[in-house]
């Protein structure tokens, strides 16, 4: 258990220190959202004032559309040289590359988001009502499941040719129900004061969270096994 | 003593190995050959645990090894048709994150040691997407001897190498050898088989047909004629 | 081995045939017209019975995906993916046939209601699901991935339905128990007996298609060994 | 020039003749623009009336999200075997390439827009007003346009080794005269009764569409050309 | 007749061919050999058109070919590291495909003899997908004869293939070569270059070091011994 987390922990500062090397998929994520946002402004013309109802929406659309572009790189990124075959090979439990990757994908999707949705409440000219608190912890939540999830289909995917185009393929429909938990949850927080009527969205998610990271965790491991 | 017994390995509805039996002494060096699309490369992934056997069993000391082992991964040095490395790290990284993963002591030391040893030393720092492809392998071969293996497994090890840097490849693994360690080579280059092996196994359509000893002093053309003798009549 | 399944596909056949024509003259003929809806109501009983086959079908893949990861055979690889097929067609004449409905009953082809869009994630995860299995790579690995992702997707569907529930309930509380209570599945047995015995009929379709499917998916593959074993010879 | 076509006719017939054989890229184009209607309809409250207002933003994003799965694969595709390289050393003008992978694009997202665009009208239960016709030019005027600037720039991306974030990157920015005038010019065509209002968006469009087109023919050349 | 003339490519700030001339006839086949990183392949990429020199000329038949023209490229075959062929399609289809955009006459018959003479006339309707790595070289071999060129360049052509590959390999090319093809070979291999080829240059660093004809008869080891001689001391 401790070396598991160790070599998640090794397989994670890898990927990371790479990361900030180059900054190439973090800088290419932010950039990405900005132009959803600018996209989206010029589909859905900002001025209008109904426009702002659809800010809780937004958040999680940028989120999605940006980290899928990350979820896919983390296992692509392995199969240059093959790579992801030197870990098979390596001494360490399969899921500690499941974990790292976790972790990975978690610090480039939460640092986008520091960047893109302050940008967004800016771009909008969105007046912030809520708790910033319960803001923020609805938001860690909802991330946290979905780059389970997407780490996940992302192993899976990486087995096609066509891993790019099949992610989302798989990955949305999954995340539906985090998806509307997320977005209802967010409106409720950033338009009311309390977290209550949110509680049973928190909850759900949380559900979420905890059944899909313990199918994933074990599931994993048949993922990089070999046929 | 690595020992495979009686392995078959189907693949979809395609029988690739059959009944594969090998037994690998530490300090011996064997060589695998036979034409393409013989079953060599499957043969190794099945031992290094990359895939599972359809039948038969694989003992390591004497103690049998069921499915993922980490005690028989800690104990093999892999070296596929590809290089396994980051392009983005330097040789360095490369070696240290793998040492970490293979829990090795005295890493940046051992690093240092072997950077000298495969003649990288003064790249130690470049990141190696520029790196030719003999670069390459050469810290690839680093990599597989970074966790001090038991036993080497080498995949056509000496393709797209030039000669120097055959010859340097070579000399490590005698080294190894030397040292009680384990080698199983897979090659089309008869030249090399017959300069490092000792033994050579000839596999046909997932079949051993045929098992020897080598004379180093037979020369290769013998050696040659013997392999198609082998491979097309019997 | 052969002639046993060829006297069950024959007794099925026999039953299926008849049940059919048994139950549209139920349908159409002997089941009363509801009064509020009218003629479009018979539509109904199509859409019940295949939305609840388009449900059977997806944890049938569910249960034969549990079987592949604990042990993979070409059986169970093939029966799941059969199954999912067959759900896919389920759950577009579910859909088609509640849009039809929904156009004469709500006159809207589409509304975010918690069934509708339930089915409509369903059909997207068997689609998804489908498009693991065209992965090329030899089976027992595609096998093994599909089996992964199908019972992902089954320990989802339930989550989807919750979340898609309190989704809508939030916004039209009502929606949802008026359309149960509206047509009044319950209220005239004519219409009781006969959807039941539609259910049947579905059901007993849906078991007929999955043995031929499987059939006819297991003499491809026996036709493509012997094809490229013969190019094999040929070659050598 | 008559060569050039047949070339352009040879390579758009060898990539639609095996996408009609594994209809993956297609199916995968279709079902990911479902896919973002059903998560904007998670986003954004179907119910909500003023959200009809946004359709004919979202045909537009649903097209260009949808068709970037395309331009990716049309020349990652490519790269297997590195067959683009078969193809630059054929006697045949580098523009072939070009204008034959356009015509595979467009032939993609046109079949992906005849579905997804009915879709979104019938999930959204939108009435349509204006005049059909016109709203079909539009359509196409638009699509030409992504499509020639989408191929060139996704053959640009595909020397980088993350070609897949690559092409957003570089393609959203350059598409955005064409979006809003797209978006403005939808608009007008299915709300009002004529085409009147929109016939200067319309001629921005062509004005777009021509000026890239002979921009990306002429210089598809170094594209190709090694260093 | 083909003529390179002073031919240097700078990359980068990397000078990676200097001066380099060469002249091929029709009919004579000639090798190219030297250490990894040399510059073999750059110099293949220029005679094809894959880059263009930064300085000297290329002349065709006595004509200066002037940057990509099609002419050239119609009249070379160009075997590279890789296949350029597509996985999703059948060897047919894929023959038929590079037959119609090199404008081959009769596509339909001569894809068919091509197919028998490389030995995949059963394979034809198959996807590539699945093909062994010597089915994929033997059709790569194919594509290159297809458009009948008059100067074949191939690079590396012998990696990773069998015995029996090899010596179709080499029985093709020495077949076209009577036939008046000009024949250019890059390999590591030296026991091919000295069956297959007439006259070998020497490599290093991008310059041509050293030209000679080679006498089939000499054997290897004393070609081996000249090469390294030339590469090392001089
Ligand atoms: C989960 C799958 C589904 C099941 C089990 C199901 C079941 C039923 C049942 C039992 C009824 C009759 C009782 C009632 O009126 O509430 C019904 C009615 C109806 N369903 Fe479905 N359905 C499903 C999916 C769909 C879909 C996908 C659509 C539309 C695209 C649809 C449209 C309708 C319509 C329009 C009615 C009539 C409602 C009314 O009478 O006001 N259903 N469904
Ligand atoms: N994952 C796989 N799925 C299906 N068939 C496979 C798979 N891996 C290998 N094969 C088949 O198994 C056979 C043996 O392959 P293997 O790679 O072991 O050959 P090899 O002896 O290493 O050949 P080479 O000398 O070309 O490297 C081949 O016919 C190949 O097509
Ligand atoms: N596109 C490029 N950019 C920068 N350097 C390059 C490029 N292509 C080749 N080089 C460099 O040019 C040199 C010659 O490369 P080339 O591929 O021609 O070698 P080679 O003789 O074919 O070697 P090998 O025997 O390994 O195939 C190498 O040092 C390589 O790093
Ligand atoms: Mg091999
Ligand atoms: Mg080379």
């Amino acid at each position: 258990m401790k070396t598991l987390l160790a070599d998640a922990l090794t397989i994670a500062g890898k990927d990371l220190r790479n990361e900030w090397k180059s900054k190439q998929t973090i800088g290419m994520m932010i950039i990405f959202s900005s132009l959803v946002i600018l996209i989206f402004s010029f589909a859905f013309d900002p001025t209008n004032n109904t426009v702002k109802a659809i800010i809780p929406g937004l958040i999680w659309v940028i989120t999605i559309f940006a980290g899928l572009l990350g979820l896919n790189r983390s296992f692509i990124a392995e199969n240059e040289n093959d790579s992801l075959t030197g870990l098979k090979v390596a001494p360490i439990d399969p899921s500690s590359i499941f974990l790292g990757k976790v972790l990975t994908n978690l610090v480039l999707v939460t640092t986008v988001q520091i960047i893109s949705i302050p940008m967004l409440f800016l771009l909008f000219d969105y007046r912030f009502h809520g708790q910033i608190i319960w803001f923020l912890l609805i938001v860690l939540i909802a991330t946290i499941g979905f780059i389970v999830i997407g780490t996940f289909l992302a192993a899976l995917a990486a087995n096609a040719k066509n891993s790019e185009m099949l992610l989302p393929v798989l990955l949305l429909p999954l995340l539906s129900p985090l998806m509307i938990a997320a977005v209802q949850a967010t409106r409720i927080v950033l338009e009311q004061e309390g977290i209550a009527d949110a509680i049973s969205w928190l909850q759900l998610m949380v559900g979420y969270d905890l059944l899909f990271f313990a199918a994933c965790f074990f599931l994993f491991e048949f993922l990089m096994e070999g046929s | 003593m690595l020992e495979l017994k009686n392995i078959t390995k189907v693949i979809g509805d395609k029988l690739i190995l059959r009944n594969f039996s090998l037994t690998l002494a530490r300090g011996e060096s064997v060589a695998v050959i036979g034409p393409n699309g013989a079953g060599k490369s499957t043969f190794f992934k099945l031992a290094v645990g990359l895939m599972q056997p359809t039948s038969g069993e694989i003992h390591l000391n004497q103690a049998q090894i069921k499915k993922k082992s980490l005690l028989l991964q800690k104990k093999i040095g892999y070296l596929g048709h590809e290089s396994f490395l980051y392009n983005a790290l330097t040789p360095r990284e490369n070696l240290v994150f793998y040492g970490k993963l293979y829990k090795v002591k005295n890493i940046e030391e051992k690093v240092a040691n072997l950077l000298k040893e495969v003649g990288l030393h003064y790249f130690k720092d470049i990141p190696i997407r520029s790196f030719s492809r003999g670069m390459m392998q050469r810290l690839a071969i680093a990599r597989v001897l970074l966790a001090d293996p038991e036993y080497l497994f080498l995949d056509e090890p000496h393709t797209g190498l030039d000669q120097e840097a055959v010859s340097l490849l070579n000399r490590l693994i005698e080294e190894r050898q030397r040292e009680g360690i384990g080698i199983l080579l897979i090659s089309h280059d008869f030249e090399q088989v017959v300069s490092v092996c000792e033994r050579v196994l000839v596999l046909n359509k997932g079949r051993i047909i045929e098992e020897r000893q080598i004379d180093s002093e037979e020369g290769l053309m013998p050696f040659k004629n013997w392999y198609e003798a082998v491979v097309s009549g019997k | 081995m052969k002639q046993p399944s060829m006297l069950m596909d024959r007794v099925m056949y026999a039953l299926l045939v008849p049940a059919m024509f048994i139950s549209l003259y139920l349908i159409f003929i002997w089941s009363p017209i509801e009064k509020q809806m009218g003629a479009s109501q018979k539509i109904f009983y199509f859409h019940v019975g295949t939305a609840w086959v388009a449900f059977l079908a997806f944890f049938v893949v569910g249960y034969y995906c549990v079987l592949t990861l604990k042990k993979p055979t070409e059986s169970r690889f093939i029966n799941a993916g059969i199954s999912a097929e067959i759900g896919v067609i389920f759950t577009t004449i579910t859909l088609i046939s509640g849009m039809i409905w929904g156009k004469s009953a709500w006159n809207t082809w589409w509304t975010w209601e918690p069934r509708l869009v339930t089915v409509l994630i369903l059909l997207f995860i068997y689609i998804a699901y489908l498009f693991i299995r065209k992965m090329d790579g030899a089976w027992e690995r595609i096998a093994k991935l599909s089996a992964v992702f199908g019972i992902i997707g089954c320990i989802n569907v339930p989550i989807v339905f919750m979340a898609i529930r309190w989704w809508n309930t939030k916004l039209h509380p009502v929606v949802f128990g008026e359309g149960k209570n509206q047509s009044g599945g319950g209220v005239e047995p004519e219409m009781l007996l006969t959807l039941l015995f539609s259910l049947g009929t579905i059901t007993l379709l849906y078991v007929f298609l999955m043995r031929k499917g499987i059939e006819i998916e297991k003499m491809r593959l026996t036709v493509k060994k012997a094809k490229s074993k013969v190019i094999e010879k040929l070659a050598s």
